[in-house]
């Protein structure tokens, strides 16, 4: 049952040492603050799961808090490398950094599969692709029906998830507009969630039925931190600052600059940061 | 207005080849362009759809990542990701998959994942996303990127995604029934497998453009087909959109 | 794409004698009215596929049209038993009927797998079930990774799907909202699709990005029909006409009675019929 | 306030046996009856699900079908019927599905496929519906039916749903992880399974009822628990709630 609570308590209640952990977010509604109060917070030997780890993983990467990532795409969108990732698997700067790599359907079946209760997701999918022969959690079925051989890979089911979403109401009921990616699969499919929202509202107004809504019985925890998806962005609220993605490309270049960057707005920081990029109705 | 260049030739000439009834799973930067310039000139009922679950997008300025929030304002209607790639793109309702590569070898096989040995790798590039299963569930795969011998190469060192793999018959031997990739337009030529040996060759060259020039920008021996056109210049109209489509971006990403 | 057209026409084009037919809707949105118009139009041998076949199948039952029956819960929800698919069982009236017997959890996979391309859905599903015992078409795979036995069925693609939905915008695209069943998956599955609509707008208005909408694309007629899924019910338009439902149960008790209820309410009538039971915004 | 009948105390019994933290699985008649009035009485958090796609729902009258709009109105969210069979059943989210039965063995397992041979049958019934999968991936089963030796039977003409399949270690040998039948509530009785064989057995009586009126309804040797008590009669609260409901749920069916 969702508890209504502050950053650091709730990642401090969800979050250990070793965790399988999946922050999600396609691209949209990226949860950074929440993943920043991890950082600050420590933890460390995580196992990283998300399909486009992103800035969000890099910071994570450089800072040396990754045993193993677990990704299907793995750059800056738009933009170029993934400059912290790469140093790690080059260089094992400032770690080694074990990798289990897939496609994009692999890993948006898995969540599914995690989602649904089921051990593994099978799909159309893996066809002359050579990740099949350097992943060993690539395997297949054969349809008892067809015979037609389909791939299969083991279902997600992260220790923790954490999304960012745009509201809540005071039941810990939480509702998600626009790209809604994976967000549902992985907290449904998690052992505890954490959701960090723009707003928290007596209730959601005369929306949809059908409107993406995640039961506040199936979170851990709902906090309030307007902004929290910077430099990503919500739907409604603000726009992604993509300037700020493309300067990501510079401030990772460099081991120091990253790690003075990191320094001054992420481990001195806080959530409240977040708030000057907060903007209802903005894009 | 100004002579085009050769990477705008590319665009354009990558635009074409989409028709006004496509469903088109888009590829970000080079594929995204020309879908947009497609959808904006010649084919405004187009269907583009972008993996981060985007249906039947009209977006005013080309989105910077694959999930930008204009592609949802402007859609049809947007999906879960999983359904995207279940529904859509799985469920074989794509007629085109248009998609860039780091490295592509003559039969259209793309790396996207690493220079150098997988465990070990000289450069770490992203990986491949959604192009494995782009590459056996679209219709038909169109790829467009610019032309250098270090990106044309003759073997791959990943094999992140199939063409015609080692050939004639290699796809169907896996059981993958669609066409794989029919077309591919650089910045110097367009390039289409030959019907016999799946092989890319030559089959018109971009205005002012050389055989010469095309051959030492590819890093295998370089084969031409029997006939080679010109590519048709571009149009002023699709010029035009072309330029206030890339123009209207910068100032969208500049001011975010 | 979607061809905005009559009734008649869409079901003259659409459907053929010996189809694989679907006209999904759980409990919400059936396509009365669409149904009729096959049944007018005197297509037989049909297969027909329907989680719930209810009334409306009970009606092509009752007139002879069906060889083979696939489905889930054969009841009349919350009345009773199923009456004319009862005598076709029981007593071969009007004639024999073949019948595939799944449960709600296998076909909704088997429907999802159908709009997924895939040739099989698995699911954790009949242990213990006899059903597994009497219908073929039940196998299993073993998952890959656990060795966990998974149930296995083929996925659904009919020849032709028909359902009704609130609205239509002119570009053929279709709106779908309260309980929205399996109505995305039958449509997506199918080669042909029909859908029936309330009302043609010209555009959807502001509505949520996450709309349950099908594109144009996916469907083959639209047609407007007002009250086309009563005594269903349409949400936000008109509400499930109940007490009919119970009266079902009597009309299709009796063969003659069935007989003559048709004739004067389905074959000499048109979906003109159906306009008396729309209602914008009532319940 | 008229005495309650039987049915009315199997009601209120059936809903005491619910929780106000519960996610229960509601199946349509009378446990739908029983799972509204303990959210209408002591359990008003509770979540009730329909297999029609609604989670939360709160209807003021109770739905004829498993899919009137009501329970789409006043629900939390409504999820496509596939969603709701994978990832909210099978997801493992539910604590107690709540079924009937057309006829019912001492292991709890249910027939509601066909009287007589599956292939010739006496009187086809509606069949399954969600209920092989309710039984096998809800934490626990609660079934609620009128007791009479017709329902109650020594052997069932199908297997359409497994309780305790032929008693301890069935579920386990089949794979299946949760607890099955925990209880059962007739018009006449409360029923557990004995801790050691899995079979029903009467621990409690409701008022009025005698041990021979329950074993004569039932149709296989019927065994009572060491202790048996009486039923609690339903409290004023409960039942003025549960007449209310009925009552609004008559004129609501009547009008429509």
């Amino acid at each position: 049952m969702a508890q209504i609570m502050e950053l650091k308590e709730a990642i401090a209640e969800n979050v250990h040492d070793g965790d399988f952990m999946a922050l999600e977010g396609f691209t949209h509604l990226i949860p950074h603050a929440a993943a920043h109060e991890v950082l600050r917070q420590g933890y460390k030997d995580l196992t990283l799961c998300r399909m486009t780890p992103d800035m969000i993983y890099d910071q994570f990467i450089g800072m040396g808090r990754v045993k193993k990532l677990v990704f299907s795409y793995a750059g800056n969108p738009g933009v170029g490398l993934l400059l912290r990732f790469r140093d790690a698997v080059e260089n094992a700067w400032p770690q080694a950094l074990e990798i289990e790599e897939h496609s994009h359907a692999a890993m948006a079946n898995a969540y599914e599969a995690g989602a649904a209760g089921l051990p593994c997701a099978i799909f159309r999918g893996y066809r002359g692709a050579e990740l099949a022969e350097v992943n060993p959690n690539i395997k297949s079925i054969l349809c008892p029906f067809t015979g037609e051989k389909l791939a299969a890979v083991p279902a997600i089911n992260a220790d923790v998830a954490i999304i960012h979403a745009q509201r809540a109401n005071r039941a810990g009921d939480v509702m998600i507009e626009g790209i809604i990616g994976v967000q549902k699969e992985v907290v449904l499919g998690a052992k505890r969630a954490i959701v960090t929202v723009e707003e928290i509202v007596d209730d959601f107004g005369d929306v949809s039925p059908n409107a993406v809504i995640l039961p506040g019985w199936t979170i851990d925890a709902v906090v309030r931190v307007p902004g929290g998806a910077h430099p990503s962005y919500a739907h409604g609220y603000y726009a992604r600052d993509n300037a700020f993605y493309k300067d990501w490309d510079r401030i990772a270049r460099d081991r120091d600059t990253f790690l003075q960057w990191m320094e001054e707005h992420v481990i001195n920081a806080g959530p409240d940061a977040f708030g000057r990029y907060a903007g209802k109705g903005s894009r | 207005m100004s002579e085009p260049t050769l990477s705008e030739i590319m665009t354009v000439t990558a635009a074409r080849a989409l028709k006004n009834t496509d469903v088109c799973f888009v590829g970000i930067g080079l594929p995204s362009e020309a879908c947009n310039l497609a959808r904006l000139t010649h084919a405004p009922d187009i269907t583009l759809i972008y993996e981060s679950g985007t249906i039947g997008t009209k977006p005013r300025v080309l989105p910077l990542s694959i999930g930008d929030g204009e592609l949802c304002e402007t859609a049809t209607t947007t999906v879960s990701v999983p359904e995207m790639f279940r529904y859509w793109l799985q469920g074989g309702r794509i007629t085109v998959g248009f998609l860039s590569a780091a490295q592509l070898d003559r039969f259209g096989n793309i790396n996207t994942t690493v220079i150098g040995d997988y465990h070990n790798p000289k450069v770490r590039l992203p990986g491949g996303g959604g192009a494995p299963e782009i590459a056996t569930s679209c219709g038909e795969i169109f790829i467009t990127l610019k032309h250098s011998s270090r990106a044309f190469v003759d073997k791959l060192d990943f094999f992140t995604s199939i063409g015609h793999g080692d050939g004639p018959g290699h796809r169907a031997r896996l059981g993958i029934t669609t066409k794989g990739p029919t077309r591919l337009v650089t910045d110097l030529c367009v390039m289409q497998p030959n019907p016999d040996t799946c092989e890319f060759e030559v089959t018109s060259l971009h205005p002012g453009v050389s055989r010469q020039q095309v051959t030492e920008a590819t890093g295998w021996p370089l084969k031409f087909a029997n006939q080679v056109t010109e590519t048709a210049a571009p149009s002023d109209v699709e010029l035009d959109a072309l330029r206030a489509l890339k123009q209207r971006t910068a100032e969208a990403h500049e001011g975010a």
